[in-house]
């Protein structure tokens, strides 16, 4: 393994410029109209995460997160290689169907979103705003080496190393790439840690926004798109 | 393959080819001649496929090198052909020249270089626009210039708790605490004569 | 039958470089991200549509969702370190690049392989490129709304990660193909077991026939659609499968044959029409093709020997300086690893080129223009790319 | 469309009867028998060398130190910490494990909200596959280091009999770049050497062919590195890491190599004096042998000024005048002291403190007094007769000087040791070229394999002819009148009593009788003290026979220090770091002095 360079120091002058379609501009619109669009505000919803309140009573809350542990549906966005091994938890031959898990292909039907592997700063972007387009109660689980602490990729320039700093994750499962079998330990485990009433991930996002935000805004350069989007 | 490199030999400057496989030969050639050289390789011999067009760093020489690995898959024979650029530290303003129109898939590979390792391709379609990295704003990463490790320190935290002992370091520690270290007895002496 | 035709009067004209001025701000047309996350994808890649009613104008691919650097990353680690992190390059069919990897290091320090460990890095190869072409196959029927094809692929497939799990004590990144050779011999009572997948595999793939090439849906939706023109193949760098379906009998395997591949018999299978039903169909043949090579390889292949040669001390292995290609027959067409040395214990340079490369990026870009959104998942899963390595 | 394309697909229906295919258990599901899973680590057999720290290529590995482990010969102390947030379960570090102690199970489900916990340390922090059989190991022996020593050319036995000439040929480049490839630089051999040389470093420059830069790491810590590169004991090579599945590297031989691939007249302009004021403060040391030429060495390049006073009248001590040329030759050891000189040092041979120049002398005129006088006096076995034996070091020393031996055609060697075979191989050759034919027996006390000489040393002695006669107690030399006829021998039963105190019982029924005309003893050496003078004798503190001194070699007299055999054993290397030490002793009193008289 080669040494690091001590001298290399990264630039952190340049900025990246606003893509030219996200800037505020005066538009015709097919009717004739002219229209000031301001594409930042007015394309997105912009209102910060609120925590989740729990139920009055315990024997509701205890009722609500026993559905909510049976009821785990995955998005099914691949973001690294451990996505390969959905397939077959998918298929008959692990059938994580059985244990009340299934894919859903748009985050509004999802709330559990399972990070499979490393992240790449661009994919990064495009989890947090899956992450944030589900909804509350909502769980992250992060597969393999990566999102513990870098993997393989602990030298890559172009991945995060540590998930919990940008995304609150509520169950990490170890392997590269851990096997279906591993991931059905971690489902499970997520169950048990949701009945227990722990699995408050999104609720750590809205009380710690700001620092998810400062920490998220630290690697993703060229963020062109408001705070909270829902 | 010799006798094809001899015929191009009278009328281009080549460089010493490496006949590195019966299958395989390398050769350097001049960059103004790359052109006509990949045009009459592929219309005249029928090097039609072009396997890949990438680039090497020799930042020690200020060289980049620019291979372009085409094959005459009648003939089954791949050559590699070798053009050396000026490397210039500012990212873009080391040029090559594109040959999109030759093979169009070379625009793909051409905007990889223009991303990857600040090789521009003036005219070649779509190259300024971002390919596989996004909001980049450091040296091209390819680069030999770009320390991945120390970028990747200065910009993502690692999980603490980490920390290493070298076993000829430790057992110095533990047993012979008091000898003093050859290196550092080494540098003393060096210390001392400056 | 129902037909539709769009009004194609109100399309843009491509100006004279071949590119479209799109206004979106018309109204007319509609930017549709298909990707990243999107069920119709293969791998977390997005094409950038532009459509017009339903039919496509425009697409963009945009990759790099999983670039990690690997070509920067191998140029810090030592020869032996590479090995672990080649797989990686390519999930679905890692051990191509363990294989071109091997054989590039190999070939420039000058190592010779033992027979049986050529042996069995062609059957890896092979079972490997049994597990891709099943993917493939569960992909285009999945993309065509035919579910159970790729459940049943699934399943198969899934059996014959269990044999390479036996084998290679892996199930997805096997990391068995060292430089010098492979880490172990087969397991004992291998080749029977072996040969219970292949008749499963054998009885679904003989439904799933059935249900693809002898179904009308299937037929509607691929026949004819997704052409490309083989006098476009050499321009577009497109090579395997998608190429031998119009008809470019070209196979690294025959043509210029490494590992064992001489002594092995097999025909390189080939289609004319070059639509989605023919590059769906060859890959079915292969596949078939495939079965009978393992069989085969299992059958001839010497019961002992060694299957690893002394390596120089891998934690201060220096190779000399040179360059080298080393190319092999993927299931999605040409894979090579373009590996250059200094002379150091470091690689200067190692260069992937995967077929996805080409197959999804000019050519998918070329070819989409004019097709219809809901083709557009079986056009791409037609063309079976893998976008990890297209940005490595 | 055809009927068929309509209908085919419902074909699929028939597999509603099948059995399902789903596992039922997938909590359970037990990996394969090789699979990759979650690492084991043998405690018993790590040595924490850390190559599987080296070769982990997502730095995934630490070494670090454990309680209940500790730092020894060949055992770092330090064992892998693996952190399963990097790792990737490619198995290069088991496969690279130099005793094989590192191994994988099959297990492989590790869940966990907290992402901290994922890192421990394998055989220590238990976990519950640590006792499962089943998981990855590499096939064969070791491939990715080698394990094979490189040969080393040497003479024939017949070849070497008749002469004196070095035995050893030294490595080709070939056959030592393959043997320092072997190395994998863990450096447990650093410890164990007594000089504590820088192995690793100095063996990869001979990997990279920069002699010149090896050479200097050699002299950083050795002045005699020509000369342990040949008769180094070689204590580093029973802790290195490669020994575990495989020979230890031939460290010696690689020393060897450098200080014969760099051209003598080069070692002036490698090794020169730092360029370090004159500090006008002035030893004396007694005896140039290793010790004391290390001490001098050392102390010189501080920039004091050093005289060394030899009784002999040449240099070298026990190196020229104990080792027989076959193994270390003059000009070599002529060579290496020509080094050591360049810094300044001044030898005066032919000078024995108590004759020419007596001890008092010496106190007066330097600041400090260096005491490196060895052992050159032969013990004796005091059985009957011995007093017509002769004691191996005496004629050892006669033989170098050039002097006239008596060569008779049979000679009885009492001893087990290094000594011994040195004198009875030197007798060997001397006979041979005599009468043509070899007449030697050796007897020792303890088994064969309890021998004290290097077990090369007694192969050799073999080769060339020597008898050897293990367990064997000298009982008596029989004579002749004045003439030597035999040395009598009883079976040795034991050595030691149960005390472990040394008594030997014999078995008087097995007796022989060793025809020879001339015993040698060598059975261990003692230092000559006289020149001490009654006064100082009477003035040092001893224990048992030997002058008592601190750590540092200082002895109860603030000027005087001892180093070498004289107060610690046995060989050159430990007198070169004996002398290192001593040097820096006498540095740090003479600085002490010299800020006082500022």
């Amino acid at each position: 393994m080669k040494d690091v360079d001590d001298k290399f120091r990264k630039d952190t002058e340049k900025q990246v410029p606003l893509r030219e379609e996200l800037k505020p501009r005066k538009v015709t619109t097919p009717d004739g109209q002219e229209i000031d669009i301001d594409p930042l505000r007015d394309y997105f919803c912009d209102a910060k995460p609120k925590v989740h309140p729990k139920a009055y009573s315990k024997i509701v809350e205890d009722f609500y997160n026993w559905a909510r542990s049976n009821s785990l549906w995955i998005l099914g966005f691949g973001t690294g290689c451990g996505a390969i091994e959905m397939r077959p938890l998918m298929t008959p031959r692990f059938d994580a169907y059985r244990y009340g898990i299934q894919w859903r292909p748009t985050p509004r039907q999802a709330n559990l979103l399972v990070i499979s592997g490393y992240l790449s700063v661009k994919t990064l972007k495009r989890a947090i705003r899956a992450y944030e387009q589900m909804p509350s109660p909502k769980y992250v689980m992060g597969l393999g080496s990566c999102t513990i602490n870098g993997g393989m990729y602990w030298d890559s320039y172009n991945t995060i190393k540590r998930l919990d700093d940008y995304l609150p994750v509520d169950m990490y499962v170890a392997g590269c790439m851990p096997r279906p079998e591993a991931l059905l330990h971690g489902f499970m485990e997520l169950k048990r840690v949701i009945r227990e009433g722990k699995g408050e991930g999104a609720n750590t996002y809205a009380e710690n926004f700001d620092q998810y935000k400062v920490n998220q805004k630290a690697v993703i350069k060229d963020w062109d798109m408001p705070d909270y989007n829902w | 393959m010799r006798e094809l490199l001899y015929r191009l030999k009278d009328r281009y400057h080549l460089g010493t080819p490496t006949f590195q496989r019966d299958d395989l030969t390398f050769v350097t050639v001049k960059r103004d001649e790359l052109r006509a050289i990949l045009t009459e390789l592929r219309d005249v011999e029928g090097f039609t496929h072009l396997t890949f067009l990438t680039a090497v760093d020799w930042i020690e020489e200020g060289l980049f090198q620019l291979t372009y690995m085409i094959n005459n898959r009648e003939a089954n024979q791949s050559l590699g052909l070798r053009v050396m650029l000026t490397r210039e530290d500012e990212p873009g303003a080391t040029t090559g020249d594109t040959i999109h129109d030759l093979w169009p898939t070379a625009a793909t590979y051409q905007r990889e270089l223009n991303e990857m390792f600040g090789i521009n391709f003036p005219g070649s379609p779509r190259v300024d626009e971002e390919f596989i990295l996004e909001g980049w704003t450091d040296l091209p990463p390819y680069r030999r210039d770009f320390d991945t490790l120390a970028y990747s320190q200065q910009t993502y935290r690692e999980r603490p708790g980490r920390g290493r002992s070298d076993p000829k370091a430790h057992m110095q520690e533990t047993l012979y605490p008091d000898y003093p270290k050859p290196r550092e007895a080494a540098h003393a002496h060096k210390e001392e004569a400056k | 039958m129902f037909s539709f035709k769009p009004d194609r009067s109100q399309y843009p004209e491509p100006g004279p470089d071949g590119k479209l001025e799109i206004d979106l701000e018309t109204g007319k047309y509609l930017k549709l991200w298909h990707g990243p996350n999107h069920p119709g994808i293969t791998g977390n890649m997005s094409v950038e549509l532009t459509v017009c009613g339903d039919e496509v104008v425009d697409g963009k691919t945009h990759v790099g969702y999983l670039h990690r650097g690997f070509e920067k990353l191998m140029e810090r680690r030592t020869f032996i370190q590479v090995f672990p992190i080649v797989c990686r390059v390519c999930v679905p069919e890692p051990d191509f690049n363990e294989y071109c990897y091997a054989a590039a290091v190999e070939e420039l320090a000058d190592i010779d392989v033992p027979e049986m460990a050529n042996w069995i890095r062609t059957l890896i190869l092979e079972m490997g490129r049994f597990n891709s072409y099943m993917m493939a196959m569960g992909g285009i029927s999945g993309a065509l709304g035919l579910g159970v094809v790729g459940q049943w692929m699934t399943y198969t497939r899934d059996l014959m990660l269990d044999r390479f799990e036996e084998l290679t004590g892996a199930r997805i990144y096997h990391m068995f193909i060292l430089p010098g050779g492979v880490r172990a011999h087969l397991p004992e009572g291998f080749e029977a077991r072996m040969e219970e997948v292949l008749q499963t595999a054998e009885k679904y793939l003989a439904d799933a026939e059935k249900l693809m090439f002898h179904s009308s849906v299937f037929k509607t939706r691929t026949k004819g659609v997704g052409y490309i023109d083989p006098a476009l193949f050499e321009r577009y760098g497109v090579t395997g499968p998608n190429a031998r379906a119009g008809g470019v009998a070209k196979d690294v395997r025959k043509d210029s044959p490494y590992l064992v591949y001489d002594q092995l018999e097999f025909t390189v299978h080939t289609e004319t029409e070059s639509d989605i039903y023919a590059r769906t169909l060859v890959r079915y043949k292969d596949l078939q093709e495939t079965i009978q090579l393992i069989r085969q390889i299992l059958r001839k292949m010497p019961k002992t020997g060694e299957v690893m040669s002394n390596l120089p001390n891998v934690l201060h292995w220096k190779i000399p300086r040179g360059e080298t290609y080393i190319k092999g027959e993927s299931s999605r067409g040409e894979y090579g690893y373009y590996l250059v040395t200094d002379g150091t214990g470091y690689p200067r340079r190692i260069n992937v080129r995967g077929p996805s490369y080409t197959h999804a990026m000019a050519l998918l870009e070329h070819l989409i223009p004019g097709t219809n959104i809901s083709d557009v998942a079986a056009l791409m899963v037609s063309l079976h790319t893998y976008p990890p390595e297209i940005e490595r | 469309m055809s009927l068929r394309d309509v209908l085919s697909p419902f074909t699929a229906w028939k597999h509603v009867i099948d059995t399902p295919v789903t596992i039922q258990d997938p909590f359970n599901r037990e990996a394969a028998d090789r699979y990759r899973g979650f690492h084991q680590n043998d405690m018993d057999k790590c040595i924490g060398c850390g190559s599987c720290e080296e070769i982990c290529q997502n730095d995934a590995i630490d070494m670090v130190p454990v309680e209940g482990q500790n730092a020894g010969p060949g055992d770092s102390g330090l064992r892998p910490m693996i952190d399963y947030g990097r790792c990737c379960w490619c198995a290069l570090c088991v496969d690279v494990c130099m005793t094989g102690s590192l191994t994988m199970s099959n297990e492989y489900t590790w869940v966990d909200s907290d992402p901290d916990a994922f890192r421990f340390i394998p055989g220590v922090d238990g976990k519950s596959w640590d006792l499962e059989p089943k998981g990855y190991q590499r096939e064969d022996t070791r491939r990715l280091t080698g394990t094979t020593r490189a040969p080393m050319g040497e003479m024939e036995p017949e070849a070497r009999i008749g002469n004196f000439d070095e035995i050893v040929d030294g490595f080709t480049r070939e056959q030592a770049v393959i043997e320092a490839d072997r190395c994998v630089e863990c450096g447990l051999c650093v410890a164990t050497c007594p000089a504590h040389m820088d192995i690793p470093d100095y063996i990869s420059k001979v990997r990279d062919g920069d002699y010149e830069g090896g050479l200097q790491i050699l002299y950083e810590t050795n002045p005699f590195s020509q000369a342990c590169g040949r008769i180094c004991t070689h204590k580093c090579e029973t802790t290195c890491a490669a020994m575990h599945e495989g020979d230890a590297i031939a460290i010696r031989w690689l020393k060897r190599d450098i200080t014969d691939n760099v051209p003598r007249e080069r070692y002036f302009d490698l090794i020169q004096k730092p360029d370090v004021p004159e500090t006008g403060q002035k030893i004396a040391v007694i005896g140039a042998g290793p010790a004391g030429l290390t001490t001098a060495y050392d102390l010189a390049r501080k920039g004091h000024k050093v005289v060394v006073f030899e009784a002999l009248d040449k240099p070298g001590g026990m190196m020229r005048y104990g080792i027989p040329e076959y193994r270390l030759p003059y000009d070599v050891l002529d060579h290496e002291i020509s080094v050591i000189e360049s810094m300044g040092v001044e030898i005066r041979c032919n000078m024995r403190v108590g004759h020419e120049i007596s001890m008092q002398q010496l106190e007066k005129a330097y600041d400090a007094v260096v005491l490196s006088i060895g052992l050159h006096q032969g013990r004796s076995t005091r059985v009957p007769g011995s007093e017509k034996a002769e004691a191996a070091i005496d004629l050892l020393r006669r033989i170098t000087a050039g002097e006239e031996v008596p060569v008779p055609e049979q000679v009885a060697v009492i001893g087990g040791g290094n000594v011994a075979m040195d004198i009875a191989r030197s007798m060997a050759r001397l006979q041979k070229v005599k009468y043509d034919k070899v007449g030697v027996t050796i007897t020792a006390l303890e088994e064969l394999d309890r021998f004290l000489a290097d077990a090369e040393e007694i192969k050799e002695a073999q080769e060339e002819g020597c008898v050897i006669y293990p367990a064997r107690g000298p009982q008596e030399i029989t004579l002749e009148g004045e003439n030597v006829t035999g040395l009598r021998t009883w079976k040795v039963k034991a050595i030691f009593d149960d005390e472990g105190r040394f008594a030997p019982k014999y078995d008087e029924a097995d007796e022989m009788v060793h025809p020879a005309q001339m015993v040698v003893e060598a059975i261990g050496q003692m230092s000559d003290i006289s020149l001490l003078g009654a006064e100082l004798t009477e003035k040092l503190e001893w224990n048992r026979g030997r002058i008592m001194i601190d750590a540092d070699g200082q002895t109860s007299e603030a000027w005087l220090w001892a180093a070498g055999d004289v107060t610690s054993g046995p060989d050159v290397i430990h007198a070169v770091a004996d002398g290192h030490r001593v040097a820096r002793s006498v540095g740090k009193m003479l600085a002490t002095k010299r800020e006082k008289l500022q």
